[in-house]
């Protein structure tokens, strides 16, 4: 495995900041977790000092910031909704250093100029998601497997949904909430569930979970939507494409912004920025779906359609 | 001839506390050994070394002549030693044949239960015991558990057996059987080491008697021409009287009246059937009656720990029917338990706490709500003084104490409450001579200071000699009710056994 | 949401083949777990032996290939950890709650530090392919339940055998009773030669051996893989049934198969549209626990001497 | 033949005292810890000095110790009422959480009020929240014979599932995303006392907390009742205690401790409810209180090295890259072996 080694390596480039990253889970969740760790990886690669701390709970959140901050990190992630208080509570005793939140900021709470936060509208790309299934489906019944009922989690189920709607208002889509992004066996289960109740398509958006949700498509022969990562291959034949949020790029453009002191607030980024986007889609999707994805794709990146960012279930009626 | 059991300069020492100081004693083949003493003398802790139990501090233990140690009971066993334990060693939750069978799968796969059941049946018919295999245990009365304590003894096929106190809880026909058992097993040539509090079944049954006193050899006499006196002089080393002096006392108002009173026991078996009975102050009225036939029902009626299903408690004029043991406790209602450690005493509590059990809410020993613990302790200084409880230190767990001293202080704490009526079940049940006197010559005279006093016990010649009445307790009723000129042991024994009382 | 599909039998089949999938590994665990606390031991370790259990499983049949040595492995790892639980709580008498907890989030350290030295982080994490079902013939045309029932992978077949062969063990050898004794009454046990001490280890290893096979469940038959914490507290559920099911076998694999059922109940109602915060629907199976238990507990059953540590010369 | 040697000639001279156990075991633990976080690719000497010096040689590691050990005491001393009435309650993380949002819904909602009476309202909720969660357990255990070892448990997943219900819905905040209630107004936080730490004034109600156990076990009626139930049920219905009074009243007080724990785990730390507050601080309680056993002071010694042993691990995860399982491995390992040395120490004390 890989581990940080904060002090021990020298980078090429000894001007770069060094990088410290907070996960809320596990590192190898293959899921929200996992992404952002790769996208650590990414910029340890090009050359940043990088460490991380994983499955950090919500009472340690405020301290190990603080303690990365007195280790002199210039930038410090924190992966999740829930690493916000804490951050604008840490934030101002450390003025040298930036707090990068990747999630939705709090309301009401008094914003600091080194604390940013970046939410990710993983929902633009579920919207494509659900073009492909949408599309793809033949039963009409699609399932969603997600981990906890939290905003993201929210927006890209009911996006997804939207987006089923607007392509095949036949299809309908059965959301399960699992509750737990780290248990496979119910995931698995919740996935059973919804092919024996004729689903063909089945997203996930639950880490861990969601591996369970592959194993039991696997074992149905039912069509995928991944998530995280490229899952394509955890299931070469069956995935149609992964819902994949790039956070290296959107951490790479706030050393930017910490260089040119534009560093700060609120920044809401989705598939026009690069941060949000998904894999290829595979040759079961059918080309209109391809060119359909395409066309909405563009429509995003161009300003001419929003995707609907809606915070409740909407999937069953 | 040599003995099969010879112990060597056995010492035992708990902690700082040393139980047994070099004894040394030999048991010869065919032979019945009677071990008296003291409560807290070392009896059982001599035992227990024997069968492997406990480890000896120091001295030798040697079978036949050939030095041996026993790491476990497991070893003790293998060497033809079998033990009935003061305290059961039964598991409630299985049957009888069942707990024969624990431990003896020799090829520890097969179960042969019904193998055992048969072999069960037959030791129970040459030896005149009365066992169901099949019964579970814990639906036995204690008489029953103590001979199946026996039946598990003899289905080892032990060559030495030692016997702890078995006969507390049998009754005298069953003692009589017990004494012909052992009689014949030592006619056969197993030595057999024999334990017990009542000195007149020790004369009968053994060969030789040995006394211990503060965990040492005291001395040795042959039972005859030994009088119960010499054994009690030599366990207490003073002398005991054997019959309490029982005076005469006017018979007051009727405190506990009992009307047609019906419960059913912890299995849902009816276990009191139309009882009506009343105990006048003053007056001690015996319960007589073989275990398992209600009395411990009965205690709990007039207690408040068990339901009536039917009928009427009163209690010095007050309708307490089914009230809480508190609305009992407040009506002043004393109660000495049979099993003094489950009820009359909580694990883990001091003397002192135990000696407040009842009253720790009431002034002075506590005020809103605070504790006042000097009051306890003076308290429990004072009753124990009055009692003479033999302890280490007042602060010491009162389970830690023996149990002649623990039924001291229960009684000391019951009966210094001056209650109006006292319940008192097996009030000397496995007490040494000197402390069943003491115990007698305090309930006669709470009875003087005008008490009402149910006395409940198995042994008869208690009843007889403390009661103003005794009422014969069979299945769940009353079946005879007598006068002290009308005592008669055959007779009683008759009514306890099933036989109606004519007229 | 779809009301018609609760009435069809293809919805009847699939939740109790479900019920079945949830059941088999609490209730592998609950097995175990009435041997030990049958001997005296309370095992709140079992979570952390199970954890084990599925990593060991998982890592032997990874490189081995073989489901079989995976299990073994599986159950030995289990066993590994049960004895750890000895050592301190039967050897040093410790209190078993303490050192079952402290198993627990010794297991969480060991499995995903262990995992993530062996294999790393990666957005691909290895499988292995999952357990296939072997179907009965005959048995599994039978409507409905055949093909919920014998339409299993193995250890769901090893799971129903071991219910007779559990009894077997337990009240009808003098194994069993020996065991049981000392559980009960470890005193009296020991004056009747039982060595209370091998009881209680034999009890807790086959324990261990149980739960590290029903960790070895979800890794190997339920998802060919190894993820943190993959039991996800299933193995307090395994404590909750033993004492639903009274200790006896049959009892637990009942109280089993109502938790799996609410399990896959629950999932299924959510799946077909059911509009309820999920929230309450995720409350159902611990809800139905606590009022099953509530009706059927009012004579206990528990070994008497549960949970207390056995040392001879004490009082 | 060796372990009988190392007992009678080392373990014996060795264990004089407590503290020689504990620093034994410690040291030992380490030992083991430093095996993994050598193959964890860290420097375990670096590791635990970064341990040492974050928690006691500096000043915020200190507060940050103390603050974390405020939720565990409180939680710790209702187990300790609960084992003293014979009642093991696993239900701390559940009903910490439902006193949480207990008080920080009836803060919010009498936020008008002057601030001492929406103290006491809210923490009074929190503790009838948290109480009414244990009463559930006592109840079914003194009535319906249910074990409330079970009961706990269950009702941890169905307490924290709830609040997860409440945060989502009844009590999100106000035009927020997120799934948290409100922020408590800037006059319900508890004073920090250590200037720029963590340590809030919620230790006091800790110590006080603690006291009390101590005095109410001891010296009140209430707890020789609680007392004779839990260590003899059947002796303390012959004194006339009502047993089943006694058995909920102690599972009360117990949740209720730790309802408190949650109120002024919000009040002090994060100023409002969200999922996941409470990283099992109900089970480490249950630690907390049997290694103290279950005394007031044993209690608050054992907390701070619990927090203590978090803090340390936690820097050391910061500044050597361990990874949180190593920390996992070495705080449990770290309990065993205290439990371990000390029952060593018995043993040759006899
Ligand atoms: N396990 C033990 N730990 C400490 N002290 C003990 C232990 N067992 C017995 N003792 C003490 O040793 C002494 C002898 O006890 P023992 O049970 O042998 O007496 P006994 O002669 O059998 O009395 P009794 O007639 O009451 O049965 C008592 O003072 C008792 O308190
Ligand atoms: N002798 C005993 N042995 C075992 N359990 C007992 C015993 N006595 C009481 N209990 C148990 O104690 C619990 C409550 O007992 P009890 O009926 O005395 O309560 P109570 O005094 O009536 O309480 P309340 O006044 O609140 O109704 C029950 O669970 C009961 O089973
Ligand atoms: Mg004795
Ligand atoms: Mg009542």
């Amino acid at each position: 495995g890989e581990k940080p080694k904060p002090a021990a390596e020298k980078t090429a480039a000894p001007a770069k900041m060094k990088i410290a990253m907070l996960l809320p889970g596990p590192a190898n969740d293959a899921g929200w977790n996992t992404a952002a760790y790769q996208g650590l990886m990414k910029l340890k690669d090009s050359g940043y000092e990088v460490a991380f701390t994983e499955s950090v709970p919500v009472a340690n959140i405020e301290e190990a910031f603080r303690n990365y901050a007195e280790k002199g990190y210039g930038l410090i992630v924190g992966h999740g909704f829930q690493f916000g208080d804490p951050a604008l509570k840490v934030a101002g005793q450390f003025a040298n250093t930036k707090i990068f939140v990747s999630g939705k900021n709090p309301t009401n709470a008094k914003m600091l100029p080194n604390v940013g936060f970046i939410d990710q509208s993983e929902f633009e790309g579920a919207y494509l998601c659900g073009i492909v299934a949408g599309m793809t489906t033949k039963t009409n019944k699609i399932g969603y497997v997600a981990g906890m009922e939290i905003p993201g989690q929210l927006a890209n189920l009911a996006a997804f949904t939207k987006a089923v709607e607007a392509v095949n208002p036949q299809a309908k889509v059965f959301g399960i909430i699992t509750g737990s992004f780290s248990d496979p066996a119910k995931g698995k289960e919740a996935a059973t569930a919804q092919i024996e109740n004729g689903a063909d398509i089945i997203m996930h958006a639950a880490d861990s979970t969601g591996l369970g949700v592959i194993e039991a498509a696997k074992a149905k022969n039912v069509m995928l939507i991944g998530y995280g990562a490229d899952q394509s291959a955890l299931a070469p034949e069956l995935m149609l494409t992964s819902l994949i949020p790039d956070l290296s790029k959107a951490i790479t453009q706030q050393t930017e912004r910490i260089d040119k002191g534009t560093f700060g607030g609120v920044w809401k980024a989705g598939i026009k920025d690069g941060i949000i986007d998904i894999a290829p889609l595979s040759a079961k999707v059918p080309q209109a779906a391809k060119d359909k994805v395409a066309q909405v794709r563009k429509d995003i990146v161009e300003g001419k359609f929003s995707v609907p960012e809606i915070y409740e279930r909407i999937d069953k009626k | 001839m040599q003995a099969c059991l010879s112990l060597r300069g056995i010492t035992k020492c708990f902690g700082s506390f040393s139980a047994l100081n070099h004894i040394s004693l030999d048991v010869q083949p065919g032979e019945v050994l009677a071990l008296l003493g003291e409560n807290g003398a070392g009896k059982s802790t001599l035992m227990n070394i024997i069968y492997g139990l406990y480890q000896p501090t120091a001295g030798q233990i040697l079978l036949n002549g050939q030095p041996v140690t026993f790491s476990s009971p497991l070893a003790a066993i293998s060497h033809g030693i079998g033990m009935v334990h003061q305290h059961f060693m039964l598991v409630p939750a299985f049957t009888v044949a069942e707990n024969v069978a624990i431990g003896q799968g020799k090829a520890r796969l097969t179960l042969r239960l019904d193998q055992i059941a048969k072999e069960l049946q037959q030791l129970a018919a040459r030896y005149h015991l009365q066992v169901d295999p099949f019964a579970r245990v814990a639906d036995l009365p204690v008489g029953l558990q103590q001979q199946v304590e026996i039946l598990k003894a003899l289905h080892h096929g032990a060559k030495i057996l030692i016997l702890d106190e078995p006969t507390g809880v049998l009754t005298p026909k069953e003692i009589t059987g017990l004494i012909q058992t052992v009689r014949s097993l030592a006619a056969q040539g197993t030595s057999v080491i024999f334990i017990s509090h009542k000195l007149n079944e020790v004369l009968e049954i053994s060969d030789r008697i040995v006394v211990l006193r503060q965990g040492q050899c005291v001395g040795e006499v042959s039972p005859q021409g030994t009088t119960p006196g010499d054994l009690a002089r030599m366990m207490v080393g003073r002398d005991v009287s054997f019959q309490p002096d029982r005076q005469a006392s006017p018979r007051g108002e009727a405190i506990l009246v009992m009307d047609s009173v019906r419960a059913i026991n912890d299995r849902g078996v009816a276990a009191l059937q139309d009882i009506s009975l009343a105990v006048h102050a003053g007056e001690i009225v015996g319960i007589a009656g073989v275990d398992g036939n209600g009395q411990t029902e009965l205690a709990e009626i007039v207690t408040g720990l068990r339901l009536l299903t039917a009928g009427e408690v009163v209690i010095a004029g007050e309708n307490l029917t089914n009230q809480t043991p508190l609305d009992f406790i407040n009506q002043k209602v004393g109660h000495v338990p049979e099993d003094r450690k489950k009820n009359g005493s909580i694990k883990g509590f001091s003397l002192w706490e135990t000696a407040v059990m009842k009253n720790h809410g009431n002034f002075p020993f506590s005020h809103s709500g605070i504790l006042n613990h000097e009051k306890m302790i003076d308290h429990t200084q004072k009753l124990v003084r009055q009692y003479d409880v033999r302890m280490a230190t007042i602060h010491q767990s009162a389970h830690s104490l023996s149990g002649g001293n623990l039924q001291k202080l229960i009684l000391a704490r019951e009966i210094t409450a001056t209650p109006k009526f006292i319940v008192v079940m097996h009030p000397t049940r496995g007490l040494d001579v000197g402390a069943i006197e003491f115990v007698h010559s305090q309930l006669l005279e709470a009875r003087r200071q005008g008490a009402a006093i149910l006395l409940i016990s198995s042994e008869l010649e208690e009843v007889m000699s403390l009661a103003d009445r005794i009422l014969i307790l069979y299945e769940g009723k009353i079946v005879g009710q007598l006068l002290p000129d009308e005592y008669d042991p055959n007779h009683i024994g008759l009514l306890m056994a099933g036989a109606r009382e004519a007229g | 949401m779809d009301v018609d599909i609760l009435t069809g039998s293809m919805f009847w089949t699939s939740v109790i083949a479900a019920t079945v999938r949830m059941a088999v590994p609490i209730y592998l665990a609950g097995l175990g777990e009435i041997f030990c606390e049958r001997a005296g031991v309370l095992n709140i370790g079992i979570e952390g032996q199970m954890l084990t259990g599925a990593l060991a499983a998982f890592f032997a049949t990874y490189y081995s290939g073989s489901v079989l040595t995976g299990m073994l492995a599986g159950a030995l790892a289990g066993l590994a950890m049960a004895l750890l639980l000895g050592f301190l709580c039967i050897k040093r008498q410790l209190d078993q709650t303490t050192i079952g907890v402290l198993l627990n989030i010794f297991c969480l350290g060991l499995t995903s530090f262990s995992y993530r030295v062996i294999f790393g982080i990666s957005a691909t994490p290895p499988t292995i392919p999952p357990l296939a079902a072997v179907s009965i013939p005959f048995l599994s045309n039978i409507p409905v339940l055949g093909p919920a029932l014998f339409q299993q992978n193995l250890f769901v077949y090893a799971a129903l055998i071991s219910v007779p062969a559990a009894y077997w063990l337990l009240f009808r050898t003098s194994l069993g009773l020996d065991l049981r004794a000392a559980g009960e009454n470890p005193r009296a046990a020991e004056t009747m030669g039982v060595n209370v001490v091998a009881m209680r280890y034999l009890g807790l290893c086959l324990c261990g051996a149980l739960a590290g096979l029903a960790g070895a469940f979800l890794s190997l038959a339920l998802l060919g893989r190894f993820v943190d914490n993959i039991t996800a507290g299933r193995g307090f559920i395994a404590l909750a049934i033993v004492i639903f099911g009274c200790w006896k076998p049959h009892r637990v694999l009942g109280a089993a198969l109502l938790f799996g059922f609410a399990e896959a109940l629950q999932l299924r109602l959510q799946a077909v549209g059911m509009n309820i915060p999920y929230q309450f629907m995720l409350m159902f199976p611990y809800v139905l626990t606590i009022i099953v238990l509530a009706m059927t507990s009012r004579r206990t059953f528990a070994p008497a001497a549960l949970g207390q540590p056995y040392a001879r010369e004490n009082e | 033949m060796f372990i009988d040697f190392v007992q009678q000639h080392i373990v014996k001279k060795c264990t004089g005292t407590s503290a020689t156990v504990i620093l034994a075991a410690v040291i030992l633990s380490l030992l083991c810890g430093a095996v993994f976080i050598a193959l964890a690719g860290a420097n375990p000497l670096e590791a635990y000095y970064d341990m040492l010096k974050s928690t006691l040689g500096r000043y915020y590691g200190v507060g940050e110790v103390i603050s974390k050990s405020i939720p565990l005491v409180l939680i710790a001393a209702g187990v300790a009422i609960g084992f003293y009435g014979g009642q093991t309650n696993l239900g701390g993380d559940g009903q910490f959480y439902l006193g949480a949002i207990a008080a920080v819904w009836t803060g919010l909602l009498f936020a008008e009020l002057p601030w001492p009476l929406v103290f006491i309202l809210s923490w009074i909720a929190a503790c009838l929240a948290g109480g009414a969660w244990g009463a559930i357990a006592g109840v079914l255990k003194a009535y319906l014979n249910t074990s409330e070892i079970i009961v706990t448990i269950m009702l941890n997943y169905v307490s924290v599932l709830f609040v997860s219900f409440l945060v989502h819905g009844p009590l999100k905040e106000k035009g927020g995303f997120i799934p948290q209630t409100a922020t408590l107004p800037e006059e319900l936080h508890l004073p920090i006392i250590l200037e720029a730490t963590r340590a809030h004034a919620g230790i006091l109600v800790a110590l006080i907390a603690l006291l009390t156990l101590w005095f109410v076990i001891h010296k009140t009626v209430l707890g020789y009742r609680i007392r004779a139930v839990g260590q003899g049920l059947a002796g303390a219905r012959y004194a006339g205690i009502h047993c089943g009074r006694y058995i909920t009243l102690s599972l009360f007080l117990s949740g209720a401790l730790a309802g408190l724990a949650g109120a002024i785990e919000v009040f002090g730390i994060h100023h409002r409810v969200l999922e996941g507050i409470s990283s099992d601080f109900g089970f480490t309680a249950v630690i907390v209180a049997l290694l103290g056993r279950l005394k007031p002071l044993g209690i608050l010694g054992s907390a701070l090295l619990l927090s203590g042993l978090v803090v340390g691990a936690n820097a050391m995860q910061v500044s050597q890259g361990v990874p949180v399982s190593v920390v996992l491995m070495l705080e449990s390992m770290m309990v065993a072996f205290v439990l371990l040395g000390e029952s060593y120490r018995q043993t040759a004390a006899k």
